[in-house]
């Protein structure tokens, strides 16, 4: 699977003294697309992939190339080279923005900063916070608002507007250079990896869309729900109101590259999420 | 005493997951404003930061305990030096730097730097002096140290949204909880 | 061997507990439950008083044993107390009980939005993440 | 390997003998009783909780991080029980060597009142010998 322009190969000494030896590969590949008979055609294309174990591996039906796989423990994700500089700059910024140490294992603290002062020198540094955080965060705020409100329905409206605001500005950091008014079909790609893997640390698995304003997006891991789990006599076992943000945040991306939209969502079986985006014309 | 558990701090904070902290940054102001719209009233804001802030805090020390394996203090100085060195780097990754102790060692402050909640905020002129933006660190605070049976006390005592020069947490402990005594034992 | 296992909160609630292998079927086990978190509070209580040097009450106590069992803990800083009843030969669990504390209970209880700190423990997956690495264990059912 | 302590408990529980040996620092007689009864109650309460069907023992062993606690009852309810230091294996050969001196010096001894505190010069001497062979 590797990509004849692979780049040299960066020795970067791990914190702990043992040598890892980083093989950045990266190259503009163009995915090829390849509709599996479904009404719906999958026009990501992809513009850069990692060398091992990437997603298509998984005999998903849409062969995207995982940009960032965060669960793959040894090479570091793909790396764009010589592209469109737009592109580049995009990539370095969300690569950066996405490293995690700790997924990678093998990455010490200052080795990270060092490789980053390579890649893009220019943008500041990101400031990052335990990925736990923010879910003792999310179970408090959801738990907050939820109770806020003895309607149901009143609650999950304000969740959404609440993603709806945060989706908004996060893009805004997120695509400082993006084209100033985007395409609709670039801007949900950029949803599906950059936004995506900035604020689940994976992209989206699926992109389906009957080039009519409707796009499917899959998420068949869905992070924020990968800790919850009912009682097994449970009755009710709604848990909307923990994805029902995220509809708000998708929402909110989509509004600031000018597109404004319906998002619904459903959740199926263990932690799959399907995010459906209506726009309206 | 600090260095070790700078040290520590630094370790436990390579090793966890991190996100970018922006999510969390903009998702707080978004709740925080929200909140100012529910309650009107700025200090029925704050108490619910920090009552929200407590129920994060009791969850959240387990997570502490768990990945740092740090294993009991045997005073409360030593507590403020792994709340600051330990607890703010591991969970924020900032520095925090304890201080002004007073006679009897049992009231500090928590000197906090670049705190990420008020990354890019800008407190209005009506709320400054009133609303304690990052209250809900005093929850945290509470609820983790109530698990490890240490009832405090925390409030802001300086914030730079209030254009004051630091952020400053001051932290009273009040009573050593004992254990649960099971009924009919001595 | 392992027989069962009990998780108790700060304040002596029983919030797991689950039985492989038990032979003796008790008639209340809210009762047994009782009876084991006061028995072992006055242990740990005896513990401390009879130790020839400082002990830490939480971490100092680590297993006893009888001619048909052994019962091995574990207790956190925060009072959550795991104890596993095992057959008197098996070696002392308490690495394991930190494991389960640290990688299956944090991660399954504590940061699973349904389950509220304090009540009783339901969660399926903590429950099935549990079993699947007990069961993995050779003193299992050896 | 050192003993810290050695406590003999009669049928219902009362202390009927205990000394310490090295620096083990020394606590109030009273306390040393309280002890032992309290002991008494949690080894019956431990054969309870056995989850095995079947009569189980009392507590036999505990283990700890700063010392080990070993345990031997007698058929006739005597309780010997010593503390010691956590990595101590012979604890329970040691006991055995215990009972015989009691068999020895106390029980064959006209003057000791069976249930009665233990004060028999002959067997203190023995025992320390005993530990002393040990240490």
């Amino acid at each position: 699977m590797s990509d004849p322009l692979s780049n040299p190969t960066i020795n970067t000494t791990n914190v702990g003294g043992q040598t890892t030896t980083q093989n950045i590969i990266g190259g503009i590949g163009s995915g090829k697309s390849n509709s599996v008979g479904t009404p719906y055609t999958t026009p990501l294309q992809t513009s850069a992939h990692t060398a091992a174990n990437s997603l298509s591996a998984t005999n998903s039906p849409i062969p995207t190339h995982h940009m960032i796989n965060s669960n793959s423990s040894n090479n570091l994700s793909g790396m764009a080279t010589p592209g469109g500089p737009g592109l580049q700059q995009q990539q370095q910024q969300q690569q950066q923005s996405t490293i995690s140490s700790n997924n990678l294992g093998l990455l010490g603290q200052q080795s990270q900063q060092q490789q980053q002062t390579i890649l893009s020198p220019i943008t500041t540094q990101p400031k990052s916070i335990s990925a736990s955080c923010f879910e003792f965060f999310y179970i408090e705020m959801i738990d907050c608002i939820m109770k806020s409100s003895s309607d149901k329905q009143h609650a999950h409206k304000k969740l959404d507007k609440l993603g709806f605001k945060v989706g908004h500005r996060l893009v805004e950091r997120l695509s400082l250079d993006t084209a100033l008014f985007p395409e609709l079909l670039d801007s949900v790609k950029f949803i599906c990896k950059v936004f995506w893997a900035m604020v689940f640390k994976k992209t989206i698995d699926g992109l389906k869309t009957n080039h009519k304003g409707v796009f499917v997006l899959t998420d068949s891991k869905f992070q924020w729900l990968q800790h919850l789990s009912f009682d097994s006599s449970a009755s009710n076992k709604d848990c909307s109101e923990y994805v029902q943000f995220t509809a708000g945040l998708i929402k909110g991306a989509m509004s600031n590259f000018g597109f404004k939209c319906i998002v619904t969502f459903d959740i199926q079986q263990v932690s799959t999420c399907v995010f459906t985006i209506k726009i309206e014309s | 005493m600090s260095k070790k558990y700078d040290k520590l701090g630094n370790d436990v904070f390579n090793k966890v997951e991190k996100i970018n902290s922006e999510l969390f940054t903009l998702t707080y102001g978004a709740l925080v404003t929200q909140l100012i719209k529910d309650y009107e009233d700025i200090e029925q804001v704050n108490i619910k930061l920090e009552q929200m802030g407590y129920n994060i805090g009791i969850r959240l020390i387990e997570e502490f305990l768990a990945k740092s394996g740090i294993g009991r203090c045997s005073d409360f100085i030593e507590t403020a030096e792994v709340i600051a060195k330990v607890g703010f780097k591991m969970f924020l990754g900032i520095n925090a730097h304890v201080g002004d102790w007073d006679a009897d060692r049992k009231e500090f402050h928590l000197t906090i730097e670049d705190n990420p909640l008020i990354d890019f905020v800008e407190l209005p002129e009506q709320y400054k002096h009133k609303l304690y933006y990052s209250n809900i660190l005093c929850g945290v605070i509470r609820g983790a140290l109530e698990m490890v049976q240490m009832k405090v006390k925390c409030t802001f005592v300086k914030c730079t949204l209030s254009d004051d020069t630091t952020s400053e947490i001051k932290v009273v402990l009040e009573e050593v909880l004992s254990d649960m005594i099971p009924v009919g034992y001595d | 061997m392992i027989y069962n296992i009990y998780i108790f909160n700060k304040d002596g609630t029983c919030i797991y507990n689950e039985d492989w292998n038990k032979k003796k079927q008790s008639q209340n086990q809210s009762e047994d439950q009782k009876l084991l978190f006061g028995m072992l509070y006055s242990l740990k209580a005896f513990i401390t008083s009879s130790s020839p040097k400082k002990i830490d009450d939480k971490t100092g106590f680590h297993c006893y044993k009888t001619s048909t069992y052994k019962l091995h803990y574990y207790e956190t800083l925060s009072c959550i107390k795991f104890i596993i009843m095992s057959d008197p030969n098996v070696p002392d669990l308490r690495d394991d009980l930190k494991k389960i504390y640290s990688q299956i209970f944090v991660e399954y209880v504590i940061k699973n939005p349904i389950y509220k700190p304090g009540t009783t423990v339901k969660c399926d997956t903590f429950i099935n993440q549990l079993n699947l690495y007990l069961k993995q264990m050779p003193s299992f059912s050896s | 390997m050192t003993i810290n302590s050695i406590y003999i408990l009669n049928k219902a529980g009362t202390l009927i003998y205990q000394n310490d040996f090295g620096n083990t620092e020394k606590l109030s007689h009273n306390s040393y009783i309280r002890l032992g009864s309290t002991f008494h109650s949690l080894h019956a309460i431990a054969s309870n909780l056995s989850p095995v069907s079947g009569s189980s023992s009392g507590i036999e062993v505990i283990e700890t991080e700063a010392f080990k606690l070993q345990c031997f009852q007698t058929h006739t309810g005597i309780k010997f029980y010593v503390i010691a230091d956590p990595n101590h294996q012979q604890l329970e050969e040691l006991l055995h060597g215990v009972y015989e001196l009691y068999t020895d010096y106390v029980l064959k001894n006209p003057f000791y009142e069976i249930e009665m505190q233990i004060r028999c010069d002959l067997f203190d001497y023995k025992l320390l010998r005993l530990l002393g062979v040990r240490e």
